[in-house]
């Protein structure tokens, strides 16, 4: 189905003066009209037969309504008019709307043919009542149509303008940070206290040459002295003993694993 | 005719030279600030029996000319756009029944909708796309704009013709409460109707 | 406000609605020949204190805004905003160096400077250009403003902390570091806090 009506109507606008539609406009006698047009589907043909009984949509009679129907399609499908499938559809639920109806009340189908009746009637009074509103609000005084706005406003420009905001902290501070981050980098290592390899293979070989025993590494390292002090020159002593031992000019034992470090001198 | 005081012209001339229809709170603005609540009250009474009134559109502000004298400027003016009778259908369900889904449009109606016709409302700038429905399929759904407002001339959707009337007569009610209402069956969708013993 | 008379009303409205100025006989013609002279006229005067006014210009009438209130249609809206720390740095650099060229500023920033950071600093009214650099490529070169002194609160330039002063109150403390001491940390990355034994 589409928007238009069955046929591939023409009237894609129509005027508020014709709301009635096009059914409505055919004369009372012209009971056979037919013009299919006018219609939005078979909800549409329905309404424009309910409104053609001129009484309270409430009030139609569903039976009567079913029969004009069905005679308009009988009548369509006489003259050939290639009728859309939904008026088709409508027309067979709406004989089978109108058998239901007629059957003894015990022996109705369910739902009720009434509750369908009555389904029917709702709808079309929904239909109705947007239709009319639809008309009323197109009745209105509309603007451009029946009021006019001022034909040539002068229009509203607002020039946005900023205003900047900074403090004497902020800038203060930026450019300290700038300095900051352009300064040239320095890397300084702190004066830490170490005994240097040279000055601990002197000291070791120093020493071992008085001595003839074996000694612990330990006896090599300066007394009282600060204890990173000490630390550096176990590790250097180590090395220097290690180097002394090399070039052949001390042994070295340890009896057991973790255990003390001896040195001894050899004699050349 | 007194001289009206500064803040009611300047809200005057702000809202001649507005091309737009402008809210209170616009005005404000534009003003600096200014309380306009009284100011706009003032002119509208001021302006309501002259030529040219000033009216409030969906709590939009602008200036048209009376009602009464379409007669004498219709003429000047090509007719607005006419729409086709389903755009003006689906445009009163949508205005009466807002927000509303397509299918539900489509339930009163009895037809398809084509997409077209949505669109012509919506390029008038008269519904528009709200939202969508929180149920399977998550439905578009459609409601009116300012613009439908300032357009037909209604304060608001409460001044859309008869809608009190529809509402009481449960016409705005879909289809299936009507029917759960009229068959007097409290609950439609969970109460059967109560199967009448067959007298074989 | 009395009611105008009709015609005055016709003639309001149909000038209101024009898009250009009108004619008395153009106005006439359109209202059916009607004579609107005493009607522009008492229009005119009514509207003579209004924020919008009637008037005749080359022969042709129509409406505007009132002239002292011609500020309303193009208005100035101030907003503050908060000079970005790349402005501010240029401002600084701008304010220590002065006069400096931006090939200068980028040296000692950096990094480039785009063109619009100084274009908002002369917007601001803070930073001007006093000439060029008598050097190859004739730089322009950039001083700080009146204003800047007085936005400030600074008496001249020399109110400005030396390099000294910044280091001795922490500002030339790598930004990390200085972060650090004012979010009070001791010492970041070797500390942890420490872990409290869950008491299950």
């Amino acid at each position: 189905m589409n928007e238009d009506g069955l046929i591939d109507s023409p009237a894609v606008s129509f005027s508020e003066d014709e709301w009635q539609g096009v059914a409505s406009a055919a004369t009372e006698d012209q009971a056979l009209y037919l013009e299919l047009d006018g219609w939005e589907g078979p909800l549409d043909l329905l309404l424009d037969l309910a409104r053609r009984q001129k009484v309270d949509l409430r009030r139609i009679s569903i039976l009567e309504l079913v029969d004009q129907y069905l005679t308009y399609i009988e009548q369509a499908e006489a003259l050939r008019l290639e009728l859309a499938a939904d008026y088709l559809v409508m027309a067979a639920w709406l004989a089978y709307l109108k058998s239901a109806l007629l059957l003894p009340r015990e022996e109705q189908p369910d739902p009720s043919p009434e509750e369908l009746a009555l389904r029917l009637q709702l709808r079309l009074q929904r239909l109705a009542a947007m239709r009319d509103a639809a008309a009323r609000l197109m009745g209105r005084d509309r603007l451009g149509r029946d009021v006019f706005q001022r034909g040539a406003p002068e229009g509203l420009r607002i020039d946005r303008k900023n205003l900047w905001q900074c403090d004497w902290f902020a800038l203060v501070q930026a450019y300290g940070q700038v300095k900051a981050r352009t300064v040239p980098v320095v890397h300084m290592v702190r004066d830490r206290m170490v005994m240097t390899l040279d000055s601990a293979l002197s000291r070791v070989s120093a020493m071992l040459g008085v001595n003839i025993d074996w000694m612990d590494l330990r006896d090599f390292l300066p007394p009282h002295a600060d204890p990173k002090l000490k630390r550096s020159a176990l590790a250097s002593s180590f090395v220097a003993a290690l180097e002394l031992a090399r070039l052949g000019k001390a042994e070295i034992a340890q009896e057991h694993v973790f255990g003390p470090l001896k040195l001894r001198g050899i004699k050349a | 005719m007194t001289r009206p005081d500064d803040l009611v012209r300047a809200v005057e001339a702000t809202l001649f030279a507005a091309e737009e229809p402008m809210s209170a709170e616009a005005i404000s603005t534009h003003l600096g600030g200014a309380n306009v609540k009284d100011a706009l009250a003032e002119l509208a009474e001021q302006y309501r029996t002259r030529g040219v009134q000033l009216v409030e559109r969906g709590k939009r502000w602008h200036f048209q000319t009376a009602p009464d004298l379409a007669h004498l400027l219709r003429r000047e003016r090509e007719e607005t756009r006419r729409l086709s009778r389903a755009a003006t259908e689906v445009l009163a369900i949508v205005a009466y029944h807002e927000p509303v889904s397509r299918a539900e449009i489509e339930a009163i109606r009895g037809v398809q909708t084509a997409k077209g016709t949505l669109d012509v409302l919506m390029e008038a700038g008269w519904v528009r796309i709200v939202g969508r429905r929180e149920v399977p399929g998550r439905p578009v759904i459609y409601a009116t704009t300012p613009d439908f407002l300032s357009h037909f001339g209604l304060e608001s959707r409460k001044d859309l013709p008869g809608i009190d009337e529809l509402r009481a007569a449960g016409l705005l009610d879909p289809v299936e409460d009507a029917l759960a209402a009229a068959m007097d069956v409290p609950d439609v969708g969970e109460t059967e109707p109560a199967e009448q013993e067959s007298t074989d």
